[in-house]
């Protein structure tokens, strides 16, 4: 069980999350949705750790991570992946995923093994590449990959982590139409397994559709709904906040 | 089982592969090639300067940090040996303690600057060891009742090792001349034996899970980070293996030349000789550290020569003969600075593996 | 095909280092329209637009612009041609402010006053985000304010040829809606546009025309509305079935 | 038996010293020249010269000195420019058993603790130049500040100094860091402890190097302000262009072509200004005192150039130079030689301060310590 | 998220004039170290200045600076040499006559060799840090050896012209007539080049081109002629920095650039490695603490650069005006 109390953080005096307390529960996937500069990028930032939170506390099954950087909640459970792709740029696509399978195996600070001897995290490497549709590009630097590509990679190494909470975000941005129901059928896969929590911020109302059991909202730092997808996207603030559809164009539609 | 030995971490290339095996068979019988002062004074340098190097491409190569203040930890490997030779008379037991104690300091030395400077912007931290480096030179040549000061140390190594020391009463004429079976002879080896091992386990080391790590730093340390590697706690055992293992060339050195001074170890000149080796031979391959030292030792130490010759070959033209002198030696060294960023991007290791590629 | 071609490219060629990625690319731009650029990951669009815009040059083909061969120059002297470029990943000068980022785009303006307020005004009705952050640095921005951003650099003066990477990714809805309307009006004022799109909800909604790209060669070219018509050939270029998933 | 005598000639060509490098090579290869009249051979044999560039490095020294007496079969060496470089060289001469002529470092080490019987050395030595410039100023009248480099050469001399001085007052030693830039700082130190002091009031300066302090101390107008005088010893022609600003300046110096009258020095500066256009300079004169004493010595062991012949050879052996006659004290192989007591004049056809000799300070006057344990 | 101006570190330099006073003993001597120390800031600043900017804007580690340094004041003495009557005249006016032309044309010289410089040996790296800092020592040390075949490898002598000797008196305290000369001179480089990145857009445009060279020229700039401008403006400051610093010495070597490299590299650290207004600082705190550590405790002023730059660096880890996230 992940959970957010009061998760605050201000940016001199500009309060980009205010006051979010929300749980997660394994077993569900939840969206977060919202207009551009909600939070939503900056709400995971705060629970995966890549920045100091104002207030407010973030645990995971019971244990504040609140003070542990980003290496030591990775290490803890939680696995992230970027809006803005960031990859291990000059080495080769296996290597960017062979990395963070060594990580899930602890092994980094084993100075005395040839890496080439762990068979079994290679193993490892290769089906995650299977699952992403990597597989033919794998001794490609991950710099020279099309953008749509570097977006699965990145889902790739989320993949690879195998933490207990998964947070994507935007994963399908920039992908093209036919490879998104690639990595739509990796999630669905890993909604399968009910100790997994999920998170995901789309903007693509039917993928979120489709995929989550639930959605919060995010506007101007707030959480200003949650509850079924349904009952959500028709509520007033989605539908105008977010989607711009005014009330009559609503009539029209 | 030879692939095992270099942690299958293959040249990749042929050519590289013929040369390495040409320098390393060169090396492992120079007492008996180059009978000569000079060339094996050549030799053992280019032996103690693979050691270092290969010490900074760890650093520099592997995990990306541009530190200036290996030497330091050079010269601290040096003076060590030389401060305890010169106290404690010719022992084995002084080149003991003296390797200990400055490994001990190195070790803590650089833990020190890992953990308070590693957190800083790359380029600061670069400029704060070119500081730490510049006042630890200042303070060598001020404690002159221990160091010296700018004069340095000269000492006496234990009888086995002296040049007095004969294993054999008369010379071996072999083929390419006399060879003294001295004690110059066993400290050659003792280098070479040495370093054939600090090599082999760096090597090791940056094949490991670890040495793999410290690339992924290099290349995103935010990502790592994501991935739940503390990249602090990496770059700084990095940090300290690389002083560790360039403090024990500072002894080599030492040992070698049974003399150590400042300008010996600590200048900012070998600081630099060492970048210049590592971006010849390649960064972020080991290798490299191998061909880039035997290349710039050899046109550091014969530029001289070469440049004697041409001097006298366009006598009487204008102005080349003032550039072509001896004297005028750094002018092309300098300009091999230049050439070799220019045409070897990356490194003479990189550019052979790139052609084995194609 | 409308004869009024503003940009053409004729066999286009590009090699970046050893890879060989454009196998000749033959695009025609028509004046004053909206030209969709779609295809798969990896089909070679981006490289088409950086290639256009003379960030990586053609080793073989001809690419003329109103009439002027520009293969071989260099890119701002493109660029002062009236050329706009809103890159993949949106090349947002981080250190530098909102205000800034846009004073840079206005190439003619010396400080933020020479700019058109009007025009000014018109962009921040579209992307109100840029009004709110104008003294905040780029690079702390959302995803999508940067997205709005690089647009907004684009538009800030007029040009007769916007080159837009991939700008709906990471919007909104509401967001998309209002970049529709300005790339609408933009046509109005005469501005021809080529665009990459993988939306292609987004493309249906603006495109003239459509130029069609795998593996680095422009397999079909046509009107907007035929292809949106023809789910046939929707899927045989594009993919799977598109409704699904937009 | 070999028909050559084989000298290397090791010094700092290039790097920070190679000005001086250079004056040094100049004088000894005159030097022999004029020693062998042209002949450049000694009882039947020639004399070869092998250059070695030690670039101012003691361990580069170290190895191209056993280099030339290994590979290259030197008999001989003469060198370096550098103290350290020479103290690093000083074991190689003895793991060797030949001579090694030092010229022109001056460390008191040399020929003191650090010594062994190969060395000889007909550079003069820090106490020699510290001794001749007490004597100079050694007045009962006379208040002295000394100001020196913070490193051994500057320590060197100041110590000798101290010990040398008698009548005067020496009231304070000031050190300084060899690299410092700005002299305002040390300066008024000095200033502090003289300015209420009566009588004639002196800073000795022992400085190398171009960042000195002499044209700050002309700046800061102290002779004006305070009535504090300068005093220093010789230096490099380029060098003394800053003892301009301060004629009646008094000091003794190892050397300036103007000074000593002898036929050797008459023959030098003729020489020189022949070929070069210019006069000899302070290191010049060295080089050439090393090459007289090298081929006095080999004529009186008749080409023999063993150590075992040429340190009996040359233990107390006299020899004619540019400076007079120098002798090789027995004791510590030191040459023995005169210094010149002087005093500024600013002559307008001179770029630099011109050195008019008031007293030659001759080698019996000056009781310079014997610091070897022999 | 504007600032307002960020006056702290501005404070330092008062600062620690005010906490030397006490220690110094009589105002005298404190007034005659302070004004050398604020003196020799502006010479250092000068020659820190050209680094500064080609740091600052265009991110490029010259570890090269020192040559141009050392080449202006090399020129200098040439044109000295060709006006010697002048130099030796006793007139204000006319030593000026001797001066401006040396200044112009070591200015114009190290300005001309900047551009070679840049075309040659700094632009196939632009970005890369590792490989600037050894192209750009290899350039040091050709140009300086091509110095030592020019003008020889001797020191040469520099002597300040006539009227510019000697000090002014102020009871017991002296201040230097050239040190004066030397402020002003640094007041006037200080001035230019604010006044120059504030006001004009040069500045934001090469910042933006050293984060996205490719989106400026998309833009429609042509930042290859941009930056060759600034790393030509950067080395003739640097020649002119040769010319002040040669003059200060009174003598010129050819290792004098080598000399002040670590110098001027704390100087730019201490102001956040760009920053002009914090280069001024550092250059200032560093002149001022060299005068009061030389005359409380000599042995220390050989670390007190360093104590320094750390004891900034633990108050501001990037320096007192950070410039960019680099
Ligand atoms: N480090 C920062 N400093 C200052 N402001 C920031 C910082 N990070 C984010 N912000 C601001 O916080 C707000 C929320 O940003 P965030 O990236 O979380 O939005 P988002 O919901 O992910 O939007 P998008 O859908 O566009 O990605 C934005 O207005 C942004 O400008
Ligand atoms: N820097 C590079 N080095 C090598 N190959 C590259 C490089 N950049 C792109 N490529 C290759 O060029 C091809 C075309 O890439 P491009 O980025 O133009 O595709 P795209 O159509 O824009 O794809 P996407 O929709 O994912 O953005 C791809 O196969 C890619 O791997
Ligand atoms: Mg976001
Ligand atoms: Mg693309």
């Amino acid at each position: 069980m992940l959970e957010t109390r009061d998760l605050t953080v201000r940016f001199g005096g500009h309060v980009a999350v205010n006051a979010v307390s929300c749980a997660f529960a394994p077993g569900t996937l939840t969206a977060i949705v919202g207009p551009n500069g909600a939070g939503k990028t900056t709400y995971f930032n705060l629970i995966s750790g890549q920045i100091k939170v104002s207030a407010g506390r973030v645990a995971l099954n019971g244990q504040d991570l609140t003070p542990l950087g980003a290496a030591a909640r990775a290490q803890a459970g939680l696995g992230r992946a970027f809006q803005l792709t960031n990859l291990f740029p000059q080495l080769s696509v296996r290597e960017n995923v062979r990395l963070a399978v060594q990580a899930r195996a602890g092994a980094g600070l084993n100075l005395w093994r040839i890496w080439s001897d762990r068979r079994d995290l290679l193993e490892k490497t290769d089906r995650v590449l299977e699952a992403v549709a990597l597989a033919d590009k794998r001794d490609a630097l991950a710099a020279s990959l099309p953008h749509g590509d570097q977006r699965k990679l990145e889902v790739g190494i989320l993949m690879a982590l195998e933490p207990q909470v998964f947070m994507f975000d935007e994963p399908t941005a920039g992908m093209s139409v036919d490879e998104v129901p690639v990595i739509l059928n990796l999630i669905r896969q890993l909604k399968n397994d009910k100790t997994k929590t999920i998170l995901l911020v789309e903007h693509k109302m039917d993928v979120v559709r489709e995929l989550s059991d639930r959605i919060i909202v995010l506007h101007n730092g707030e959480l200003v709904a949650d509850g079924e997808p349904e009952t959500v996207i028709a509520s007033p603030v989605v539908q105008q906040a977010y989607l711009g559809i005014s009330p009559e164009e609503k009539e029209a539609v | 089982m030879f692939s095992r030995i270099l942690s299958h971490d293959l040249p990749r290339s042929r050519w590289l592969a013929l040369m390495l095996v040409g320098i390393v068979l060169g090396l492992a019988f120079a007492p008996f090639l180059f009978t000569g002062v000079k060339s094996i004074n050549v030799a053992a340098k280019v032996l103690i300067f693979i050691s270092l190097v290969v010490s900074f491409d760890l650093l520099l190569g592997y995990t990306g940090i541009v530190s200036f203040a290996h030497t330091m930890f050079f010269g601290i490997g040096a003076y060590g040996l030389a401060i305890a030779l010169n106290a404690m008379g010719p022992t084995w037991g002084a080149i003991a303690l003296g390797t200990v104690s400055a490994l001990a300091i190195s070790l803590v030395l650089s833990l020190v600057i890992g953990l308070f400077s590693l957190r800083v912007r790359a380029i600061f931290f670069a400029m704060i060891t070119l500081a730490v480096a510049s006042a630890f030179l200042t303070l060598a040549s001020q404690l002159s009742d221990i160091t010296g000061g700018e004069d340095g140390l000269s000492f006496k190594v234990p009888e086995l090792l002296t040049p007095g020391f004969a294993l054999m009463e008369d010379d071996w004429e072999g083929p390419f001349g006399a060879v003294a079976f001295n004690g110059r002879f066993i400290t050659y080896y003792l280098l070479f034996a040495v370093v054939t091992g600090m090599f082999l386990v760096m090597l090791r080391i940056v094949n490991s899970p670890f040495g793999r790590v410290l690339q992924a730093i290099r290349e995103n340390d935010f990502r790592a980070e994501a991935l739940g590697y503390r990249t602090v706690v990496y770059r700084t055992l990095s940090n300290v293996l690389a002083a560790l293992f360039a403090t024990l060339a500072g002894c080599l050195l030492a040992l070698w030349l049974r003399y150590n001074g400042p300008d010996t170890s600590l200048s900012f000149e070998i600081m630099l000789d060492i970048l210049l080796i590592v971006v010849i031979g390649g960064m972020g391959t080991l290798y490299g550290a191998i061909l880039g030292s035997t290349l710039f030792l050899l046109a550091q130490s014969y530029l001289q020569d070469l440049l004697r010759l041409a001097g006298s070959a366009t006598e009487g033209l204008p102005l080349l003969p003032a550039l072509l002198t001896p004297d005028r030696w750094l002018l092309w060294l300098g300009l091999l600075f230049v050439l070799s960023v220019y045409y070897f991007p990356t490194g003479i290791v990189g550019r052979l593996r790139d052609r084995a590629r194609r | 095909m409308n004869t009024n071609n503003l940009l053409t490219l004729q066999g286009v060629h590009t090699h970046i280092g050893a890879y060989h990625i454009l196998h000749g690319v033959d695009l025609h731009v028509p004046a004053n329209q909206l030209t969709m650029l779609l295809g798969r990951n990896g089909a070679g669009k981006t490289t088409t637009l950086r290639t256009i815009m003379g960030l990586w040059h053609a080793s073989q083909g001809r690419i003329t612009l109103a009439g002027q061969d520009i293969t071989q120059q260099h890119t701002p002297d493109i660029s002062r041609s009236g050329v706009a470029y809103v890159p993949e990943n949106m090349g947002i000068f981080a250190d530098l402010s909102v205000k800034e980022n846009m004073l840079l785009a206005a190439r003619g303006a010396r400080s933020i006053d020479d700019i058109d307020t009007k025009r000014l005004e018109w962009i921040f009705d579209l992307f109100p985000a840029m009004k709110k952050f104008w003294n905040h640095p780029a690079g702390k921005l959302s995803g999508g304010q940067k997205q709005m951003l690089a647009v907004s650099r684009a538009i800030v003066e007029p040009r007769q040829l916007l080159l837009i990477d991939e700008p709906s990714k990471g919007l909104a809805p509401a967001i998309i809606q209002n970049m529709i309307a300005a790339f609408k009006a933009l046509k109005e004022a005469q501005t021809t546009i080529l665009l990459v799109e993988q939306n292609f909800n987004f493309a249906r909604q603006l495109g003239d025309s459509v130029a069609v790209m795998d593996d680095g060669r422009v397999v079909h070219s046509g009107r907007m509305a035929e292809l949106a018509e023809d789910e046939a050939l929707q899927s045989r270029l594009l993919g799977l079935s598109l409704k699904a998933h937009q | 038996q070999s028909k050559e005598i084989r000298i290397a000639h090791v010094y700092s060509k290039t790097g920070p010293l190679e000005a001086y490098a250079k004056q040094t090579h100049v004088g000894l290869m005159m030097g022999l020249d004029y020693a062998t009249g042209g002949t450049m051979t000694v009882g039947g044999k020639k004399l070869v010269v092998i250059e070695k560039d030690d670039q101012g490095k003691p361990d580069l020294g170290k190895s191209l000195l056993a280099a030339a007496y290994g590979d290259d079969k030197a008999d001989i060496a003469v060198g370096p420019t550098a103290s350290p470089v020479a103290l690093a060289m000083l074991p190689v001469a003895e793991e060797y058993r030949k001579i090694l002529l030092v010229e022109p470092a001056v460390a008191d080490s040399i020929t003191g603790d650090k010594w062994n019987k190969y060395i000889f050395r007909t550079g003069r030595n820090s106490s020699q130049d510290a001794i001749s410039n007490a004597v100079a100023l050694d007045k009962p009248e006379n208040t002295i500040v000394t100001l020196a480099q913070d490193n051994a050469f500057g320590r060197d001399g100041v110590k000798a100094f101290r010990e040398a001085v008698k009548k005067g007052k020496l009231v304070h030693e000031e050190y300084l860091p060899a690299a410092t830039t700005d002299f305002t700082a040390g300066l008024q130190r000095v200033v502090d402890k003289l300015k209420d002091v009566p009588g004639r009031k002196f800073v000795w300066v022992v400085w190398a190097g171009a960042n000195s302090p002499f044209s700050k101390f002309a700046e800061l107008e102290l002779k004006k302000r305070y009535n504090i005088e300068l005093a220093t010893g010789g230096n490099i022609l380029p060098a003394m262009t800053a003892y301009k600003q301060f004629p009646g300046m008094e000091g003794a110096a190892y050397y300036y072509f103007g000074i000593p009258k002898n036929p050797v020095n008459e023959a030098m500066v003729a020489r020189h200004y022949k070929e070069f256009k210019s006069p000899p300079d302070f290191f010049t004169a060295g080089g050439f005192s090393a090459a007289m004493a090298l081929v006095t010595a080999l004529k009186k062991t008749n080409g023999d150039a063993k150590a075992s012949a040429l340190i009996p050879a040359m233990e107390g052996m006299s020899f004619d130079t540019p400076k007079g006659k120098m002798t090789f004290r027995k004791e510590d192989h030191q040459a023995m030689q005169s210094m010149y007591h002087f005093k500024i004049k600013a002559d307008p056809a001179f770029a630099w301060g011109v050195p008019e000799l008031v007293r030659e300070i001759k080698p019996e006057e000056m009781n310079v310590p014997i610091r070897n344990k022999r | 998220m504007t600032t307002d101006f960020d006056y702290k570190p501005l404070l330092l330099v008062p600062l620690l004039a005010l906490i030397a006073l006490p220690l110094t003993g009589s105002a005298s001597t404190w007034l005659t170290l302070t004004v050398a120390g604020l003196a020799m800031g502006m010479i250092v600043f000068v020659i820190a200045s050209g680094l500064t900017l080609v740091f600052g804007l265009m991110d490029v580690l010259n570890f090269g600076h020192g040559v141009f340094i050392a080449l202006g004041a090399f020129v200098a003495t040439s044109v000295f040499a060709a006006m010697g009557t002048y130099v030796e005249a006793d007139s204000f006016w006319l030593n000026m006559l001797a001066l401006l032309p040396a200044m112009l044309v070591a200015m114009a010289v190290a300005g001309a060799l900047g551009y070679v410089f840049e075309r040659v040996i700094v632009k196939p790296v632009y970005g890369q840090h590792l490989k600037q800092i050894l192209i750009t020592m290899g350039g040091m040390i050709i140009g300086e050896e091509l110095i030592k075949v020019i003008w020889g490898p001797q020191q040469i002598a520099m002597p300040l012209p006539v009227s510019l000797r000697g000090a002014f008196i102020f009871g017991e305290a002296a201040v230097e007539k050239y040190r004066v000369l030397a402020v002003l001179v640094g007041l006037l480089v200080f001035l230019a080049m604010v006044w120059t990145l504030n006001r004009t857009k040069v500045g934001l445009l090469i910042r933006a081109g050293v984060q996205d060279r490719e989106m400026v020229e998309s833009l429609g700039y042509r930042i290859v002629r941009l930056f060759i401008g600034v790393f030509v403006a950067g080395s003739a400051l640097a020649g002119l920095g040769g010319v002040m610093w040669g003059l200060y010495q009174q003598t010129v070597i050819p290792q004098m650039g080598a000399q002040v490299n670590v110098l001027i590299f704390i100087v730019i650290i201490i102001g956040g490695l760009g920053s002009t207004t914090g280069a001024l600082i550092g250059a200032l705190l560093v002149g001022l603490m060299a005068n009061y550590t030389g005359f409380l405790a000599p042995k220390v002023a050989l670390f007190s650069n360093i104590a320094l730059m750390v004891a900034i660096l633990l108050w501001r880890p990037q320096g007192v005006y950070p410039v960019a996230n680099r």
